[in-house]
């Protein structure tokens, strides 16, 4: 029976740390952390660490090409907000800030693994692999999702918020029926986690004990409105345990501290023992989207305060400190970031607009007669244009 | 539950399997009284076994075999990887169903009850129906909801709603409704085997229905591709030359039992079973019409914004000429479904049909 | 703002207690039980009570009350059950074997609380005051609520699973910005829990510090689905704490307890500490409607255990053995309990038939034009149907 | 949250409130330009002003004052306990306005887009358009539904729905469109006045547009009930004799358009804004459709099981003897909406609905 797998794997892996069930399902004490806002390693004692919640250092080799990925990640967000103050793209609903979670969240899965990101998290898809122009047909409005999520193993960004959480757990159900090792990653904001479809999806990826890892970027506002009127809960990840799997919440703007977390989470997963939840606290640095107007609801100084935690800068110290980034490695980087933004100029550039023949190609497999018939309607209406042209 | 799900076709050496589908087959051989349940419950034993993809989820449906025993011992036969019970939560199944569909599977899921689909209202119109065409056909969800629907049972609040009108106003569900114990069957492995996502409403007054069927014979003749397509295709349900009576799933049985009242009468009606409401067979209906000179549209569910005004509007539309009198509607109330004492009232009877077939402006034929 | 203030209710009551507030908001390490399956009392220790979960036994005379409305309710059921049978009334979901649950629901409200029952609370909805036959009106098919929700502060029985916990907070937060000290109470089932409505209406309720209890009755089954395919949390009880309000789990069948725990929470409710979750662990003893086949899910042993556990015979030992329960009072509360049950064979002897005109009565609170068309139409073909006769 | 909710209204003796109240009042005296926005946002102001058991509520109406601004002022001007941001649920936010209309509140809520209604849509059909008829009206629901609807802002995906078929279908809701200014201010007050559930949409094309409008004279009109009812009422748009445009919302200043565009090619189009699609308003359109012989009716939807198509299902059922050609209809077509770059070819648009007007069988009259 599925509910006795998931108790099982619970209750193994708990006595495997030596801990209660209920100490593993509940969060650490505090948020892990690895890195200071400095940049500097906090002592291992202090990193939140605790019996059963433990989190080693990743590798020099990840956190450098983590690192890159950071670079990017911040150049990709400050050239699409450039394009869309140009009027040159039609919307960007910008990870600036962020971009340590977006990392870490396509860095952590293999090859097979599937990603389920929502309208935020662009950097993240392109992380995984999803070629630049394919994610900005959306936001040029040329079509609702230009990319192909079964080449990518990443799903279309999902608007209707929460909804993706439980094609994730689909996803990953039918991987398990099939006997293979699929782990997904399932994202969504802090405002996302009051939708009853946040709910329903913990709740069947717990009972059928799925390897999905729910990675809730809690940035402190959904829209407007901010944390403390969405949720008066201990933290989010304490709602883990009311499903019956495990919570850890992070620093959202310590890439190392999220690599160690969210790697341990994607190996619990893949190794049969069900979904986890993990918070990142971090923050969103500028508005909702370029059609929001953030000084309506919030203090500068509370954004400026954030601007000291900024993800980028602690993790180019630490490198630097550790002397892992060098000055080529630093212009090597950036080099390759510049290339993504040109990319991307270049992309906007191209005129290529999109057919209106395609309105009725792609509602079903085959136009039904009605959608023939429309199809012609419009056909006919375009001609008579050009003719009258 | 198993890590690995094996295919249960007899190919794959399955023995226990192979025996249960042995037994089944036998079973459904030769020419029965089968109902309308056991014709769906055996479309999807059928697809079940010739298909490892296909597979079957929603409340109760495990070991119960579904409130309506729809799903009756599927568990069983295919284990419980590929017939089971889910946590209550519409909007879950449906969401999962989605995931799973994108991921290779071919799920047919079960909303318990009409009105208890509507907390998966979100994923059906912003995911079911839109997935395909967001990704430009790169994400095709070749998955089937199932929803009893529409009243005649004397259910209380909430169990008998006729809710295909929300569906079908919504681009990218296809939308079927059998009315007849063959249909079931035939209707049901189109739908599983359809590429797009189909919501499968099933009459649920209709489950203990019978009819003299062929249960294997239809197996090979949709296996086999013997049989025309129902999707898209209206069937005549009765030929009638006088007028045209229009309905769908429980409608038909009501609107061929006014048929035989008119003929008495000396009438001779045209009975449509609409079968695909999405897509819409114009042809064999605006035929009809043509023909008859005079149509009414019966349905259940209230008339205001419905598929019945659908009818209405395309025939009018693409019949005028045709026409002898407006094309008039006998449809539920435009109330909510009453409480079972009262149902009688609220469903298109015989008598109502009838009363707005003497209004067709026969007199003016005279 | 509304978060500091649930924030600071629960710091203060937890610091009343001199707990942490996540150990107020955890449920007790195991449920709340008070009398043994004979209806001896446990020992104090032994109540499953610990520091910040302590529940006082109830007055003799509270007792008193609850146990009458116990076998009245046991008769209700089991009179409801057989008209059934007889074919006299369309429908009945019992709720035999959870009717401490129902007593004790309705019990620990004040008359200007409210209640929030499902289809299976029909004798909750009659101890807090609802006329029998006006519960009948839906089960005998005449119309779909009977009752005045207003008269009796009893909204109409939900069907629609979990949707009226979202009314109820409606309710108390209308009646809070009056500034008035109404309580809520909200009941749903182990499997409801699983909708997002849940999820939405826990929630909210916290974020808006509202006072309502939420009464999940967990009787193992949602038809027939057994609670370990809803849900692998340690307890319902411990999804409160994800919320950030108190979840508290408590014997079902023991309706000493049940009095004392929702009684607790109905008083830290009322004194402005937010909302509570409270489980109950009951079982249902028949299937779920006669129109359910039980036989077909649970093996008939597991039932027989059940009875062991029956809330009217624990109870009933109990206030025998304390000199509380005599032969008159029994003989007294046997009467009324009939009583009831002649009240329920007669008002479904009654041969009153709905109105068909009513159909279009009440869809709006003045018929409109097409209402008022399509009235007439029924009205005419029944005038001629009796001109017919 | 202070425990107890005062009454902003003067007669209380609120003297902020008061000041607040005269303020705005005197910014709104006198004919100015005043935006379709802006006359929403006035509605709901004097409707709270009036009577404080007025609330509003949903995302990101508080502080924010909506992604729109409809809300923008009224927490600052009435308070946080009247005008409030809720967590992030819309099954939530209509769930808990049905339990504050239960009790005495007049609830009106935002839903933030047309599609983000959905995850609502059980709490919406079984118990808002229900809980009134199934207590034989002793449980009514006062609430309003606000939803910004519709396409022609270049919106993404789940941004530009036409929803309204789906609660027009539903009995026991009465569902409102405004099209002008004018019209904006006075169907919310009516909306928030009606003792029944108001599914209230708005175009949010709409928005930006202007009118020249006394919204103080509008007020006092409204509150001595000195301007004839909307509900259940259509208007004509413009006055015309040779076919009639039926249209709302968002496509009545297509329609007008159309209209004046065919006057310079000689057809005079009566045009018909509906406003109120329950209740309908079957004798101001019929009438014109019995007047001028012909009709087109337009909406952005797809029209698929429409409230177009109940529109000339109506129509023909009603004037059938007074058509001179088809009852057409110009809608949306039958797939989802488009990305913002394709939407000018999905939107109905004056050149098609003046091929619509032309092929209404000229010819025969000559
Ligand atoms: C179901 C639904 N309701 C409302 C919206 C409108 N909306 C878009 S983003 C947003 C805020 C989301 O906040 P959060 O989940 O914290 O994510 P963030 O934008 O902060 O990354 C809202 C209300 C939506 N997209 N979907
Ligand atoms: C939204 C919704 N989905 C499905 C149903 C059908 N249904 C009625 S009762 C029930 C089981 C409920 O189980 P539980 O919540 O445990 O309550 P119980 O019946 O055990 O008291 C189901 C699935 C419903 N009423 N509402
Ligand atoms: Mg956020
Ligand atoms: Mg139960």
């Amino acid at each position: 029976m599925t509910n006795n797998e998931s108790r099982e794997a619970i209750e193994q892996v708990s006595s495997k740390f030596g801990i209660t069930p209920e100490d593993y399902m509940l969060p650490a004490r505090t948020e892990i952390h690895m890195l200071d806002v400095n940049g500097k390693l906090h002592p291992a004692g202090e990193q939140g660490a605790e019996p059963g919640h433990e989190y080693p250092l990743p590798s020099p080799a990840a956190l450098m090409a983590a690192y890159e990925q950071l670079v990017i990640g911040r150049r990709v967000n400050d050239q699409n907000s450039a394009l869309v103050r140009q009027g040159r793209m039609a919307v960007y609903p910008s990870s600036h800030g962020q971009e340590a979670c977006q990392v870490a969240a396509a860095l952590c899965l293999g090859e097979n693994d599937w990603m389920f990101p929502t309208y935020r998290d662009s950097v993240a898809v392109m992380a995984k692999g999803v070629a630049p122009m394919e994610v900005m047909t959306s936001f040029r409005g040329d079509w609702h999702s230009g990319y192909d999520p079964n080449q990518y193993k990443v799903s279309v960004q999902a608007t209707p918020l929460t909804t993706q959480l439980l094609h994730a757990v689909g996803v990953a159900h039918a991987a398990k029926l099939r006997g293979e090792d699929t782990v997904v990653l399932a994202m969504c904001g802090d405002g996302a986690t009051s939708e009853g479809d946040f709910h329903e999806a913990l709740n069947f990826a717990a009972v059928f004990n799925l390897p999905v890892i729910f990675f809730v970027q809690n940035n402190q506002y959904a829209i407007s409105v901010p944390l403390s009127q969405q949720s008066v809960a201990p933290s989010l990840a304490h709602k883990a345990v009311g499903y019956g799997m495990a919570g850890e919440r992070v620093d959202g703007n310590d890439l190392v501290a999220l690599l160690s977390v969210l790697g341990r989470a994607v190996r619990l997963a893949r190794d049969g023992n069900g979904p986890l939840l993990v918070e990142a606290h971090t923050y969103r640095m500028q508005a909702h989207t370029n059609a929001d107007d953030a000084t309506r609801y919030r203090e500068d100084a509370e954004v400026q305060a954030w601007i000291a935690k900024d993800p980028l800068t602690r993790m180019r110290s630490y490198l630097a400190d550790a002397g892992l980034l060098t000055e080529e490695s630093e212009a090597r980087i950036t080099a390759s970031s510049e290339a993504v933004a040109k990319t991307l100029r270049d992309g906007m550039n191209s005129e290529e607009t999109p057919d209106p023949a395609e309105l009725f190609a792609y509602v079903f497999s085959t136009p039904t007669t009605q959608l023939t018939e429309q199809a012609h309607l419009l056909a006919d209406e375009l001609a008579r244009e050009e003719d009258t042209k | 539950m198993s890590p690995t799900i094996s295919t249960s076709s007899p190919a794959n050496g399955n023995v226990s399997a192979e025996t249960a589908a042995q037994a089944a087959r036998s079973a459904n051989t030769g020419v029965q009284s089968v109902t309308f349940a056991k014709a769906l419950n055996t479309a999807l034993a059928d697809a079940m076994e010739l298909d490892s993809s296909v597979l079957m989820f929603g409340e109760d449906v495990g070991v119960l075999g579904g409130v309506f025993r729809i799903t009756d011992g599927l568990t069983k036969r295919f284990g419980s990887d590929r017939c089971f019970d889910t946590p209550l939560a519409e909007s879950g199944i449906v969401g999962m169903a989605i995931g799973m569909a994108m991921n290779g599977m071919r799920p047919v899921i079960e909303m318990q009850f009409d009105a208890f689909a509507y907390p998966a209202f979100e994923q059906i119109a912003s995911h079911v129906a839109k997935m395909h065409n967001r990704t430009k056909g790169k994400m095709p969800l070749p998955l089937v909801i199932r929803i009893p629907y529409a009243g005649g049972i004397g259910g209380v609040e909430h169990h008998c709603d006729s809710s295909e009108a929300y569906y079908a106003h919504t681009p990218g569900l296809k939308v079927f409704t059998p009315a007849t114990v063959k249909d079931a069957y035939l209707m049901l492995r189109e739908a599983i085997d359809s590429p797009d996502p189909v919501v499968f409403m099933e009459p649920k007054k209709l489950y203990w229905t019978k009819e003299q069927v062929d249960l294997g014979a239809l197996r090979l003749a949709h296996e086999t591709a013997a049989v025309p397509p129902t999707e898209g295709k209206a069937a005549i349900a009765r030929p009638g030359t006088d007028a045209t009576l229009i309905a769908y799933g429980p409608s038909v049985s009501t609107a061929l039992a006014a048929a035989e009242a008119a003929a008495l009468e000396g009438r001779n009606l045209e009975v449509i079973d609409v079968r695909s409401i999405v897509p819409f067979d114009d042809e064999t209906i605006c035929a009809s019409v043509r023909k008859t000179g005079r149509a009414v549209v019966i349905a259940e569910a209230p008339g205001f914004v419905s598929v019945a005004s659908e009818i209405v509007a395309r025939v009018q539309e693409r019949c005028f000429h045709s026409l002898a009198a407006p094309v008039l509607r006998v449809t539920g109330f435009d109330t909510p479904f009453p409480a079972p004492k009262l149902e009688k009232y609220f469903l298109p009877s015989v008598d109502r049909i009838l009363d707005a077939v003497d209004s067709l402006q026969w007199e003016e034929e005279a």
